[in-house]
């Protein structure tokens, strides 16, 4: 009889959003403040007040589209939004479990494979040695996204500036490294 | 115990619980004639000795019922009843008395159809529990005979 | 008081010249900040975007050998590396099962009990006071203090500074000489972490900031953060492509500008390893 | 002994349909001190009251039960009767067989044993009713009004024009308010100035009105009827008898740079002055923070060039107790300045401004004489930005509410500007249009259609100067939420409407209670607008929340004539269903012991300390103490009293105990 | 001499207190409450693991009252128990000094009551273990064994007023025991009539107890009616987050709400 008896089983991305990260859309009343000083908004697809609409839509078809949208891995949580929400919305904790959520469905957008695959160089390097290794980070980048001329010109001049090292730096304790990756891998 | 009339009692405010049951009454809608009302001024008024002397003298279950949140007639005095009645809900639970016997509502002076509802539940829960025996039975057990059985 | 320092990787390597001034600058305050013995990376952007539980697992590492080798305050000269650390306290402290379940994976206790600061925070305090007497030549120049994202926000886990217009770091270059101009773009986000995979995006945004420092008429940028300082350093020839204009202002580290006040030089600082020529110095 | 009386009532066949009556009557003669009992087809009828009335005489009746409809029909004309059988009123006590009985069940034994159980707790409480007396209050016929802004001034002139005595106290050292601020004014674009300055002077000239200007509340004891107000007469450093306003003074006075209030900060003002032109009263005060003999002890011009000598330094603050028997509260609102918004430029981009300095930009006597010029270098701004929702409903910032005023001033601003410059660009970024009132949404229809105003629905993210122009970062969500940029010349921000400062202090001192945005809590939010939770003190206009001024002046007529209506006897009755603290004779004096758990708990501030003291002036005893002008009777008190000292007449817990065992128990 | 005789001593040489409220052994060696009001005699004043009694209650009995300014041995129990006396007007700051004990045994210095205060606020206030291991093991029974449990003990209860007694928090003049109009509590002792009273003990008792346990000590039948407060005290923070007796002007749990105070069965 009470209202709160009538709690129907949500299984929107809105409600998973909740629950993964405690950012209920519901709160977001469409000001646009987010979206007006969000530094990539003009490069994205959404803005993050319309992806912030479309979950509070909780229509799969919406769900999808934020999924498979670029807007996710444009993001570089900067936490401009968040800073300035009236509403307290925390769209960057929100925006990383999308992003998370959108690569285990498998629906990453393909505009954004650049970016996913300079994640998965950066968390390769990090794996393999504990720290970043950044020649090893541009060589397997170029390799994951086969720009393989991209940024030919900078290598050269960071080394002659001694920015960049030919062997990487080992941790003492690697296995560690491994265990907490391992440990952490869903 | 298919003959088993439960005798229940109303605690409710006279703004709008009290009102919620008369318009019950104008609206005609009828319900079961086990609950009795006791009218009180608010439900801040509301004693919970009075609960306890209710079961004592035979009640098989109790229904308390005020205004909404924000609609009390005197602006706080329900807030103030919500705070005892979760101290003595748990103090209850923890006693072994068992709460499904009270019902807590809020009815407002526009829910004619919502007391006739919360009665006719309270009523059909309390049938169901059968005749509070457990708590009336204990005015005759006393310190004598407790001490000869230890 | 133990103080550790937390370089991060950048440090070891792209940002060198950062890494050399923090040590320079400490040296020359008698200042002997012990490195976390076998520290790992943070994780970065990389990790949160892709994995929660790992972006809080690297840093707890680092803070549980913080705590193991007894450092109360830990310095994160890496405006990234500081952000990820002090969120993954926050988180870890917010939520103790989560707490729990981190501890389980890194196999290490984690308390919380070292204190993280920012370079900015770690000039405070131990530079600003013996800072008068060694400053030989004043910093005499217009400067664009430029915070960044990762110094001030998220405001409400970092609680440093003021989220808009912030003024710790002006008040420290005041303190060398210089005059700090009213800049609009103190926090707005140069790319950050699209610096390979997206250097359009980081060229346009570095590039509006480059722009409007320029416009002021200030002669340098000052900087906190290796991220920053490579996108509007390393980055400039995309820059002043993506712009099509020849933006020269040089991109100063906190650290170097205060070396040089108190007379150390240009090599010592790291200046030399800059893309963009420093003239002043 | 007691002598009951039952009386039955069929009500038609509303109640015998499903109640054998007859039976219950029978019962009811049955039981315990029940003397009489009777049944009847229509209680409430002349002949019913009378079979009432001559049994109370016939019977020697010492109690009442009418078993009929519900109390909450007919309890006033049965305790009427009652009284007219010449026994007390309260000593009858209504069944509620209709509503609560017949009305809901269905004809049948267990219907009219029920009935049965009703009569009988009624019979068993009422043995144990008292014969209470009204309780009467004298009412000082004179009312308080604090504040003289719009509100104030209508509650005070309604409450004047109805015969009675009205102090009004303001703040400042004129009447007038925010209203006098203003330009124009929606939705009609009438002057302000105008339509205000005749009731200011109505105020002063109004025989029944004492003003007292520069003059602040102090404290306030008693209750309904029976307030004492400590009024404190902040020193004005002039005899107002003698001065006769001519002005030299202001004129002649050498510190001149004074930030202007009344102007918003855009004009400046000397120490001695008057706030504008059609101040009332037209006297001028000394700003004794400001003003140079003050400060460094030398000065005194204005006494020398003073005609009539009426300039007094050694003036002192004034305190004075008023006895008035109601108060009404218009103390009025402020605004959030734009230093509340450090994305917009942390109060330091001079050309943005909020709604009050472009109300003063705009106001034909404002410091631009009606030009709009932007304050940073005086130059008419070709793209203007007014930012609505400026801090409200941004629970980020602490306010989660809709200041309601700012979409219509907003509209407003836009009108007057592009009135008024006519090549400008105006741009308003809303989230919002709330334009509920009369003409209102087409007054804000008429801004975008006729005067070409540019509504763009999103908010601003930052707003920042460059080259001398403020770039403004908006959004437009409407298109998909696309960056907006403005380069603007100035930029407008409609500000929250918040409480005044001290209003929180006020409100402790007139022990009236205030919500956590501090602006003043009205009894109840739909029933008693106008009333606080302590009797006799109303509210008027934007104290309580954000309001335009023809919701102030309608809410300020309220509270006169809820004036007007206490006013409109000499004394106060008021049912006696209070509650009480037992008191005893010496030692004991009372079972409270003065814990006063009881005082958080009373929604009227009913509970008092008294200190029961011995010959020698030490106190012996400290309990609580219901005053009874105050409490209303919820009986919230009665049922937290550990102690059992505190009980409710009407519901004492002598009778609610008796109700429940006898509705319990076959006697 | 230990430190609290000898704090004890100064301050009733120096007419800071006329009485000095604590802890002596007795004749037979068992430790009792002791008032001592002459320096010679503080020499007695003693501390130990024994001294679990909550002396707070005898700050509002008249017969000590009247002696003039008191120091008191305070250990947590007894220094919350001090905090709500004073928040609930029953004890004036001013006319006490408190001699604190810490954890460990140690003096501590109670300069006033904001140090009282923040030494509260550090330290543990929930209930004692071995009281906590009992409230779970009864909260883990059925409803019914709970019922039967406490029909159990209720039915020792002699309604010897002990446990009233001996608590601090109970300091009315008149306990609604003593009314009789209406008889809220029947006089003679019966199961009902006991739990009647357990139950309006510990309500009158909810969000002030400071689960000092004394009531259960006194017990002359070994009632754990100590368990009933306490399970309220840990509803009470449960709920409202309040711990009772940590500072003067605390907001009492029963005469204060907040709007959105939540619960899950009003319907």
């Amino acid at each position: 009889m009470s209202h709160s008896d009538h709690h129907i089983e949500r299984n929107s991305l809105a409600a998973k959003v909740e629950k993964e990260v405690e950012v209920k859309a519901q709160k977001c009343y469409q000001c646009g403040k987010c979206s007006a000083g969000c530094p990539v908004a003009e490069d994205m697809d959404f803005p993050p007040s319309m992806v912030l609409r479309m979950l509070q839509t909780e229509l799969p078809a919406n769900d999808e589209k934020i999924l498979k949208s670029h807007s996710i891995w444009l993001c570089v949580t900067c936490e401009m939004c968040l800073t300035r929400c009236p509403m307290e919305i925390d769209i960057p904790s929100m925006m990383d479990y999308l992003r998370q959520k959108s690569r285990s469905e498998g629906k990453a957008n393909p505009k954004a494979k650049n970016i996913i695959a300079f994640h998965k160089s950066f968390l390769s390097s990090i794996k393999h040695t504990g720290r970043l290794f950044e020649l090893g980070l541009i060589i397997d980048y170029k390799r994951q996204s086969l720009n393989l001329f991209q940024d030919a010109g900078l290598a050269p001049k960071m080394i002659s500036r001694g920015k960049l090292h030919f062997m990487p730096e080992k941790l003492k304790d690697m296995a560690h490294i491994a265990k907490i990756f391992k440990n952490t891998s869903k | 115990m298919s003959d088993f009339e439960p005798k229940v009692v109303a605690f409710v405010c006279n703004w709008c619980t009290y009102a919620g049951a008369d318009l019950t009454g104008t609206s005609r809608i009828k319900y079961a004639t086990n609950v009795k009302i006791i009218r009180f001024p608010c439900t801040g008024r509301i004693d919970f000795m009075l609960l306890l002397k209710s079961f004592a003298n035979g009640a098989d279950g109790i229904i308390i019922s005020g205004c909404h949140p924000n609609d009390c007639h005197y602006t706080s005095g329900n807030f103030h009843a919500k705070r005892r009645w979760i101290m003595f809900k748990e103090l209850m639970d923890f006693m072994g008395i068992d709460m499904k016997r009270i019902t807590y509502s809020w009815v407002s002076a526009a829910e004619g159809a919502r007391w006739a509802e919360v009665v006719n539940t309270t009523v059909a829960r309390v049938r169901e529990l059968g005749p509070y025996v457990s708590y009336q039975k204990m005015v005759n057990t006393h310190i004598e005979e407790e001490v000869t059985n230890e | 008081m133990k103080i550790g320092i937390y370089p991060g990787c950048s440090l070891e390597g792209s940002a060198r010249d950062y890494n050399e001034s923090v040590f320079a600058l400490a040296k020359a305050f008698d200042i002997e900040p012990v490195q976390i013995p076998d520290w790992n990376c943070c994780g970065a952007t990389a990790a949160h975007n892709l994995n929660k539980e790992l972006s809080l697992a690297l840093p707890a590492r680092i803070l549980a050998l913080a705590e193991k080798h007894g450092v109360d305050e830990i310095l994160v000269p890496c405006a990234a590396c500081y952000s990820r650390l002090v969120v993954t306290k926050h988180e870890l402290q917010k939520h103790p099962e989560l707490k729990n379940r981190i501890c389980e994976v890194i196999e290490m206790d984690y308390k919380g009990t070292s204190k993280i600061i920012n370079v900015i925070e770690w000039i405070d305090k131990y530079i600003i006071p013996k800072l008068e007497e060694k400053v030989k030549k004043p910093f005499n120049y217009k400067v664009a203090c430029y915070y960044g994202c990762l110094l001030v926000r998220p405001n409400k886990v970092l609680n440093y500074d003021r989220v808009e217009d912030p003024q710790t770091m002006d008040v420290v270059m005041s303190k060398i000489g210089a005059t700090a101009i009213d800049f609009a773009f103190k926090t707005e986000c140069c790319g950050a972490g699209l610096s390979i995979s997206r250097t359009d995006i980081v060229s346009k945004l570095s590039g509006k900031i480059i722009e409007d420092a320029e416009h002021r008429g200030a002669d340098a940028i000052i900087v906190a953060c290796p991220m920053c300082h490579s996108n509007l350093d390393m980055r400039r020839p995309d820059i002043n492509k993506y712009w099509n204009k020849e933006f020269n202002i040089p991109v100063i580290f906190v650290t170097q500008a205060i070396g040089l006040a108190v007379g150390l030089t240009p090599a010592q600082v790291g200046l030399k390893r800059h893309f963009v020529e420093v003239k002043i110095s | 002994m007691a002598r009951i009386g039952v009386f039955i009532c069929h009500c038609g066949e509303n109640i015998s349909a499903t109640v054998d009556c007859g039976k219950v009557c029978e019962a009811a003669s049955k039981l315990k001190h029940v003397a009489y009992a009777t049944e009847y087809k229509y209680m409430c009828s002349d002949p019913g009251q009378s079979l009432v009335k001559n049994a109370i005489i016939e019977h020697k009746l010492t109690g009442v039960v009418v078993s009929a409809c519900s109390p909450r029909m007919h309890e006033p004309t049965f305790r009427k009767a009652t009284a007219e059988g010449g026994l007390n009123p309260f000593l009858c006590e209504m069944a509620n067989l209709r509503e609560h009985c017949s009305w809901v069940h269905e004809k049948g034994e267990a219907t009219t044993e029920k009935a049965i159980d009703i009569v009988r707790t009624l019979v068993e409480k009422v043995k144990r009713n008292a014969a209470l007396q009204p309780i009467r209050v004298p009412v000082t016929k004179a009312a308080l009004v604090i504040g003289g802004g719009i509100a104030g001034i209508q509650a005070a002139l309604d409450i004047a024009n109805c015969g009675h005595k009205v102090i009004m106290v303001e703040r400042s050292p004129s009447i007038g308010g925010h209203m006098s601020q203003l330009s124009e004014t929606f939705p009609t674009l009438d002057c302000s100035q105008c339509i205000l300055t005749p009731r200011m002077v109505e105020v002063l000239q109004h025989p029944n009105i004492t003003l007292y200007s520069y003059a602040e509340v102090e404290q306030l004891d008693g209750f309904i009827g029976n307030f004492v107000a400590k009024i404190r007469k902040k020193a004005k450093s002039l005899d107002e008898k003698a001065c006769t306003g001519c002005g030299l003074c202001i004129t002649k006075c050498p510190q001149k740079k004074i930030p202007n209030e009344f102007e918003e900060g855009m004009g400046f003002r000397p120490a001695i002055y008057v706030p504008f032109p059609q101040a009332v009263p037209n006297r001028p005060v000394i700003d004794k923070a400001n003003c140079t003999y003050y400060i460094k002890g030398k000065c005194k011009v204005c006494e020398i060039v003073c005609p009539t000598k009426a300039i007094r330094f050694d003036q002192e603050d004034e305190v004075i107790d008023v006895e008035v028997g109601a108060v009404v509260v218009a103390t009025g609102f402020d605004i959030k300045r734009a230093d509340f918004f450090p994305e917009y430029g942390y109060g330091k981009l001079k050309d943005v401004i909020d709604g009050l300095q472009f109300e003063r930009l705009a106001s034909a006597s404002g410091p631009t004489n009606g030009e709009i010029l932007r304050p940073s270098d005086g130059q008419k701004p070709k793209n203007i930005v007014f930012i609505a929702c400026a801090g409200s409903r941004d629970p980020a910032k602490g306010i989660a509410y809709c200041s309601k005023i700012c979409c219509m001033y907003t509209a407003k601003h836009a009108m007057l500007y592009k009135h008024k410059v006519h090549e400008g660009n105006a741009h308003v970024f809303y989230m919002d249009i709330r334009s509920a009132g009369k003409n209102y949404d087409e007054f804000v229809r008429r801004a975008i259609e006729e005067d070409h105003v540019n509504y763009i629905r999103g908010r601003v993210s930052t707003v920042y100067e460059r080259d001398g122009k403020l770039i403004v970062k908006g959004v437009d969500t409407l298109l998909g939420a696309q960056p907006v940029e403005i380069v603007a010349d100035m930029v407008v921000l409609a500000t929250a409407g918040v409480a005044n400062p001290g209003a929180e202090e006020l409100a402790q001192r007139l022990h009236v209670s205030y919500d956590s945005h501090k602006f003043f809590a009205e009894a109840h939010p739909k029933l008693k607008p106008v009333e606080t939770n302590t009797a006799g003190i109303f509210l008027a206009g934007a104290c309580q929340n954000p309001k335009d001024i023809p919701d102030s002046v309608s809410q300020a007529s309220g509270a006169a004539v809820k004036v007007a209506a206490l006013f409109s006897q000499s004394e106060l009755t008021r049912e006696p269903l209070v509650a009480a603290v037992n008191r005893f004779g010496p030692p004991l004096y009372s079972t409270c012991v003065g814990c006063f758990m009881c005082q958080p708990v009373c929604p009227y501030q009913a509970i008092e300390r008294e200190e029961i003291k011995s010959r020698d002036g030490k106190v012996i005893k400290s309990l609580a103490k219901i005053n009874e002008g105050l409490c209303q009777g919820c009986g919230t008190c009665v049922a937290l009293c550990r102690s059992k000292s505190i009980d409710l007449y009407g519901y004492t817990n002598e009778q609610v105990y008796t109700e429940v065992v006898a509705l319990l128990n076959d006697y | 001499m230990s430190n609290i005789a000898a704090k004890a001593k100064e301050l009733l040489e120096s007419k800071a207190v006329q009485v000095v409220i604590g802890y002596e052994a007795g004749p037979t060696g068992v430790v009792r409450p002791a008032f001592i009001t002459d320096a010679a005699k503080a020499d007695s004043l003693i501390y130990n693991e024994n001294c679990v009694q909550n002396l707070a209650m005898y700050l509002t009995k008249h017969e000590v009252k009247h002696i003039g300014k008191m120091g008191i041995v305070a250990t947590l129990p007894v220094m919350r128990s001090i905090m709500m006396l004073i928040s609930e007007q029953q004890v004036v700051p001013e006319n006490i000094v408190v001699l604190g004990i810490a954890e460990d045994g140690k003096l501590l210095d109670i300069a006033d009551m904001n140090v009282m205060h923040s030494h509260i606020e550090k330290s543990n206030l929930g209930n004692p273990t071995k009281d906590q291991e009992k409230l779970a093991e009864l909260n883990k029974l059925s409803i019914e064994e709970r019922f039967k449990f406490w029909e159990q003990e209720m039915s020792k209860c002699i309604k010897c007023y002990a446990c009233r007694q001996s608590c601090p928090m109970c300091y009315c003049i008149r306990c609604s025991t003593d009314c009789n109009q209406p008889q809220w509590i029947p006089v003679q002792s019966n199961t009902q009539g006991n739990m009647d009273w357990h139950i309006l003990r510990a309500m009158h008792l909810a969000g002030r107890c400071i689960s000092c346990g004394e009531c259960g000590r006194a017990c002359p039948v070994n009632i754990p009616c100590h368990l009933l407060t306490m399970q309220l005290s840990d509803q009470a923070y449960n709920y409202f987050k309040v711990h009772a007796g940590t500072s003067v002007d605390m907001k009492s749990v029963m005469s204060t709400f907040e709007p959105n105070d939540k619960e899950s069965f009003i319907i």
